[in-house]
């Protein structure tokens, strides 16, 4: 009984020796560095063993907190290190003013046809003409309520500033989001609103806000416990949330609600662009995509390429929150100055101290 | 009577200090994700970890981290103590100032300034500007330890070895040194621990992708963790604890 | 000033008992001196008066009164102790001040006082100085002035000599005499010298394995020893082991050598076993033996001198026999030289 | 030859050849603590003048600007962090004293060294994880929070998670453990018999905490000051990690300048801020512990071999 199966291992183990040195991997022993939040799909054994059996390439990450922290990481030595990285196309422009990016080759990439179009109509992916950011996933950031303090789904925004809600509310600690929201609240374009009354809002709102999470570990930890009841969070996670049958309901008010892209970029002297082009084709291809999409556990977003989104089991389709009657009431995040970005931080940061 | 207790206070401050730890330890055994309760246990989340190929990663880069910092640590804070001590004067007590100097800045503030300055050097974040904020940190600490066993050693040993023929160098091989090796251990010890502890230095300072364990763990709490890493701190924790008294055992065994 | 007292006083630490049954007598303004050797009990009985312990039997008494139940803060003693213990972090008019402000005293009367014990111990004038910048003998002063400084009703020293040089010690002791005297105050010293306990004490008690073993005047004690351990412990001493042969005419004999004819303690039976104690200044150097008590002859062994005096030792059948000259009759001496020591009947003391 | 180096008459000497190796032992020290310290900090000073992003702006100084008109933002949380790093230190003081004076009189030399061992270990690992290890206890469901629940004492949904007591809780329990090592050394420095003096010369229990075991343990407690005050106000993790929306500290807001925000002649004046009123109040702690208790605080052996008193 027990030669057959000491064989049988031999035999494996043989056959995964042999492999690599059979098949002719491009880019064996090289690394990629891709900048990205921890556990956003691009780290799981999914996407890291998918791409190491496809390229040969070993797979390294850095991990940040927020937008503003990504371009940070790239302006303070990244540059030269990193090859790609996630940002939110509300950045991209800047950082290619920046010289952080280099122009993406969509003939390299074998799967660019099966992002949906309307994706691909987004004017901050381009400067020049040049394509610099790819689409990955979407999705929006709604109401997510706990579904026992709230038996009727709240509708409004207004629900955040109740005070029946004092202390309960968790809100991101993202300044764009906060004034998109805040200026969406109070009935304002979200992408030039005025921003004292903005202030005035989030400085109402932060009375009832018991954290500003920073992680979607921080939100559903607390929203799971009850230490919230209610806040702002993204349409993938709150799915997953639903999915483990936790009591929590995800709606977009009627205000609208903000909506943003992923998108993958190269970053200027990546150590190697082909490489990074590998990565993006793969992470785009209908099988990573379908397979993030599909793990319960993952909190996946909608996938943006739509041979992937079509395939989606009903299961992953109620997770990911990947309706088309929501998308029509989001508001696509858009490119903001440096001056912009640097008062919203200031604002943000002042509206959380609390004096 | 007042003896016992005194004795129970500081039981009770033992215990208060072991509670989030044996909190810690406990939740990893715990199947729900977010450390909440009905508790059931399990051992999914040390299994999770055994495969986390990142934190062990992680945990290798701090250790030759701390190891290369703590020898050159060790090295040059013991020649710094030995000036101090036999050539100084005057300027041990200038010595003695930077070195309480460097140890009382805050480390963000310390690594904001390094980075500040590496930056406009044009040299930025990378593993040379860790080595060298995290050597600054870690050196006096053992600089004072190796000072202070010189301190109580006086010179005598030393110019006894001097008048017996021996050259400056060879007595300090021969009679200084050994006499203060264990001081000298001890802050190679030091300077290992505080090096493996400074996480606001790694976060400024660290070439990006190498992330050292304290890095890790900050970006599993920040965004996003899984519960292995409740595992890895049990073991962590538990294992210092095991091993400080296994030392102390040892000792005990020796010493009677 | 008060008289001091331990009646009958015993004292335990877990299951080691400590003292036995010590009782101890010191009238107002004597000094008296507790003598013998480490772990005898002696510093336990200073701290039974001091009242840092409690007896278990017994009682102790601060002029007349048991104060058993009063606390050391409450007692009004001052201790000077073995390593002075002084407040590091004062001044020397810190320290030596620091009883009176306890009792709430003013700043002037402090100030006032706090010199004139400082001029008492001979530091006037370095009131500023700090205990480290002092050395042990001027320590030691200020030790003395602080406990002395709140006019206690009795002083306790503990060993505190001990670690003074030969020299000052020599000196302190005579300082700490005339202190005493001047200051009118009832002293206790405890002490393992018996040299400083001879000279200090007006009367002495020997303790030895928390018991009483003799009490006394020093001279009487020392002359007189009580016990085998009194004699070997006060001074040096040549003991002789013998066995009484004649009771009624005095006589003991010694092993290998003739009987000796003493004057034996009455009531001393036929037979019995007896120590016979012979000081070594108390020998004479003969040239031959003459008259009743006890001669020893044989080589010298050899001699050092030490100053005003000389000691020496001889081989004798009964083995080295110390003694001691003065000076001046070294000159005669020499290694080698057989000579013959004598001893009257009043310089032999039987045990 | 030891002794060759007697300073004469002070003349400019040209280095004899002897000298070198011993100029060669503190060289290595000197260049890195001048390089890595004294430079850097000095150079905060100057980049908090530029104008960002980057330090290579022009002199401008409009961050300083900025920060003086907003008093209320900076200088409230400078008050808190001052406040919270304060508070940790008062607690620290507290739970230390009582246990390092239990530790020296009444436990056992051997009993002792296990505890101070164990009350030590767990914080020489590393910061975060004693952190997350609060993260974990107090969290909202978690067990401190069930049981709690479960004697009725509050709801499980509660918590401090998130709260400035967090925080405050959090820096007294990452330095409580130095605390005691500082006041427990200068504890066992006072001699039992300098107490017995004191008892009969007439101080009660109080009177001799109040003048001497409270002097002579001063130095101890500057030290355990500066070891516990000093990261405590300057912290920025615990306040990130566990202070949610109230605990926020100068320190993260510091780190934000960097890590978010993009400006670092900000992060510079704020941290140059910082560390000048950390060192300031420390030096009127000094002050104020000098004027108490004037002996206290000298350095010891005047007649000795002199020390580096650590």
């Amino acid at each position: 009984m027990k030669a057959p199966i000491a064989l049988a291992g031999l035999v494996a183990g043989a056959a995964l020796l042999a492999a690599p040195a059979g098949a002719d991997l491009p880019f064996e022993g090289q690394t990629l560095t891709v900048l990205n939040w921890n556990g956003y799909g691009s780290d799981t054994e999914l996407a890291l063993r998918g791409f190491e059996e496809r390229t040969g390439a070993t797979v390294r990450h850095v991990y940040h907190s927020g937008g503003e922290e990504l371009r940070q990481i790239l302006r303070s030595g990244g540059i030269g290190q990193i090859d790609v990285a996630l940002p939110n196309p509300t950045y991209i422009l800047q950082m290619v003013e920046e010289g952080m990016l280099q122009p993406v080759d969509p003939d390299l990439l074998d799967n660019m046809s099966k992002i949906a179009p309307n994706f691909l109509e987004v004017d901050d992916l381009y400067s020049d003409g040049a394509l610099y950011g790819v689409p990955w996933v979407w999705g929006s950031t709604g109401l997510t309520y706990n579904t026992e303090a709230f038996p009727e789904p709240p509708t409004s925004w207004l629900v955040l500033w109740d005070e029946a809600n004092r202390g309960r509310v968790a809100f991101m600690d993202s300044p764009i989001e906060a004034v998109m929201l805040a200026a969406l609240h109070l009935g304002q374009d979200p992408h030039d609103p005025d921003l004292d009354a903005v202030r005035s809002a989030l400085e109402e709102l932060h009375e009832n806000v018991q954290t500003y999470w920073g992680s979607s570990d921080d939100f559903n930890r607390a929203i799971i416990t009850g230490a919230v009841t209610v806040g702002n969070y993204w349409s993938g996670n709150a799915g997953s949330l639903i999915a483990e049958g936790h009591p929590v309901g995800y709606v977009i008010p009627d205000e609208g609600a903000a909506g943003w892209l992923s998108t993958w970029v190269i970053v200027r002297d990546a150590p190697s662009s082909d490489l990074a082009h590998a990565w993006i084709d793969w992470m785009i291809s209908t099988e990573f995509q379908l397979g993030w999409a599909e793990d319960p556990e993952a909190g996946a977003p909608a996938p943006a390429n739509a041979e992937a989104a079509a395939l989606l089991s009903d299961a992953a389709r109620g997770r990911v929150q990947a309706y088309g009657e929501h998308a029509e009431r989001l508001s696509i995040m858009q490119s903001l100055t440096p001056e912009q970005q640097q008062v919203y931080t200031d604002l943000l940061a002042e509206v959380k101290s609390g004096l | 009577m007042s003896g016992v207790l005194w004795r129970g206070w500081v039981w009770l401050v033992l215990a208060l200090v072991y509670l989030p730890i044996l909190a810690l330890i406990a939740m990893s055994f715990n199947a729900s994700r977010y450390g909440t309760f009905p508790f059931e246990f399990t051992l999914r989340w040390y299994e999770a970890l055994a495969e986390n190929r990142r934190l062990w990663e992680a945990t290798l880069r701090s250790l030759w981290l701390s190891l290369a910092v703590a020898a050159a640590a060790g090295a040059i804070g013991t020649m710094a103590a030995v000036w101090m001590s036999r050539f100084g004067r005057g300027g041990a007590r200038a010595m003695q100032g930077l070195l309480v100097t460097a140890i009382t800045v805050p480390w963000l503030i310390l690594a904001i300034a390094i980075l500040l300055a590496a930056l406009w050097v044009g040299v930025g974040r990378g593993l040379v500007t860790l080595f060298l904020g995290s050597l600054v940190v870690a050196m006096p600490y053992a600089a004072l330890v190796v000072a202070t066993r010189l301190q109580g050693l006086g010179p005598d040993a030393g110019l006894a070895a001097r008048s017996l023929g021996a050259g400056p160098v060879r007595a300090f091989l021969l009679v200084t040194l050994p006499l203060i090796a264990r001081a000298v251990m001890s802050g190679v010890m030091l300077a290992f621990v505080i090096t493996f502890n400074n996480f606001p230095l790694h976060f400024f300072l660290a070439p990006f992708g190498f992330n050292t364990l304290p890095m890790e763990i900050y970006s599993y709490v920040i965004s996003g963790y899984v519960p292995d890493i409740n595992a890895l701190s049990a073991i962590i924790l538990g294992g210092a604890v095991m091993l400080g008294l296994a030392v102390m055992g040892w000792r005990r065994l020796r010493g009677g | 000033m008060a008289e001091l007292e331990l009646d009958r006083v015993g004292m335990s630490y877990g299951n080691t008992r400590v003292l036995h049954d010590v009782s101890l007598q010191v009238p107002d303004g004597r000094f008296h001196a507790v003598v013998g050797p480490s772990g005898s009990g002696k510093t336990s009985a200073l701290r039974l008066l001091a009242g840092f312990a409690r007896p278990d039997a017994g009682q102790v008494r601060i002029g007349g009164h048991d104060v058993g139940a009063l606390p050391p803060e409450r007692r009004d003693l001052g201790i000077v102790f073995q390593n002075y213990a002084l407040f590091p972090h004062m001044d020397i008019a810190g320290n030596v001040g620091f009883g009176l402000r306890m009792r709430g005293a003013g700043r002037a009367e402090i100030r006032r006082r706090t010199g004139e014990m400082l001029e008492l111990v001979g530091l006037g004038g370095l009131g500023a100085r700090y205990p480290d910048e002092l050395s042990g003998g001027q320590q030691q002063r200020v030790a003395l002035a602080r406990a002395l400084v709140i006019r206690p009703k009795a002083l306790l020293l503990d060993e505190p000599l001990s670690a003074l040089d030969r020299k000052i010690r020599q000196e302190m002791q005579l300082e700490l005499r005339r202190i005493q005297r001047e200051a009118g105050v009832t002293a206790v010293i405890v002490t393992h010298d018996q040299e400083e306990a001879l000279s200090l004490g007006d009367r002495l008690t020997v303790l030895d394995a928390g018991r009483v073993c003799q009490e006394g005047p020093p001279f009487e004690v020392y002359n007189h020893p009580a016990s085998v351990f009194v004699a070997g412990f006060l001074g040096n001493a040549n003991l002789f082991a013998g066995r009484v042969r004649a009771a009624a005419e005095g006589r003991v004999a010694l092993k290998d050598a003739e009987a000796v004819g003493l004057h034996l303690p009455p009531g001393t039976a036929e037979g019995a076993a007896v120590t016979l104690c012979i000081r070594p200044e108390r020998w004479r150097l003969a040239a031959d033996a003459e008259g009743p008590g006890l001669a020893l002859a044989g080589p010298i062994r050899h001699l050092h001198q030490t100053g005003e005096t000389g000691n020496g030792a001889i081989d004798t059948p009964l083995g080295p026999v110390a003694f001691t000259v003065l000076s001046p009759a070294l000159g005669d001496l020499a290694t080698g030289k057989p000579v013959t020591l004598h001893a009257t009947p009043r310089d032999i003391q039987v045990l | 030859m030891i002794r060759s180096r007697t300073g004469g008459p002070g003349v400019a000497r040209a280095l004899r050849p002897a000298e070198w190796p011993r100029l060669a032992l503190m060289a290595p020290a000197t260049a890195l603590l001048i390089a890595m310290v004294a430079v850097p900090v000095a150079m905060l000073a100057w980049f908090s003048l530029l104008s960002g992003p980057g330090v290579s702006g022009a002199v401008t100084g409009r961050e300083w600007a900025v920060m003086l008109d907003r008093p209320q933002l900076y200088g409230g949380l400078l008050l808190r962090s001052l406040a919270l790093g304060l508070g940790a230190t008062a607690l620290c003081i507290l739970i230390a004293w009582p246990t390092a004076w239990a530790l020296s009189r009444h436990v056992a030399p051997r009993t002792r060294s296990a505890i101070l061992a164990l009350l030590i270990i767990p914080h020489l690992t590393s910061a975060l994880l004693l952190i997350y290890a609060m993260y974990v206890l107090i969290a909202p469901g978690g067990p401190m929070m069930t049981a709690l629940a479960a004697l009725g004492l509050a709801e499980s949904r509660d918590t401090i998670l998130f709260t400035r007591w967090a925080v405050l809780l959090m820096l007294t329990y990452m330095y409580l453990p130095f605390m005691v090592m500082a006041l427990f050394a200068a504890i066992e420095r006072i001699e039992p018999t300098v107490l017995d003096a004191a008892r009969s010369l007439g101080a009660s229990g109080w009177a001799r905490f109040r003048h001497i075991v409270l002097p002579m343990t001063l130095p101890g407690l500057m030290t355990g000051l500066v070891i516990v005050f000093t990261p405590a106000a300057g912290s920025f993790l615990e306040a990130r990690i566990l202070g949610g929306a109230n605990g926020m500290m100068f320190g993260t807001l510091i780190a934000e300048q960097i890590s978010r925000a993009n400006n670092q002649p900000r992060a510079a004046a704020m941290a140059i801020t910082l560390l000048a009123v950390i060192l300031l109040l420390l030096g009127v702690f000094r002050l104020l512990a000098m004027r108490a208790f004037p002996g206290a605080m000298r350095r010891p052996g005047a007649h000795g071999s002199g020390g580096w008193g650590g």
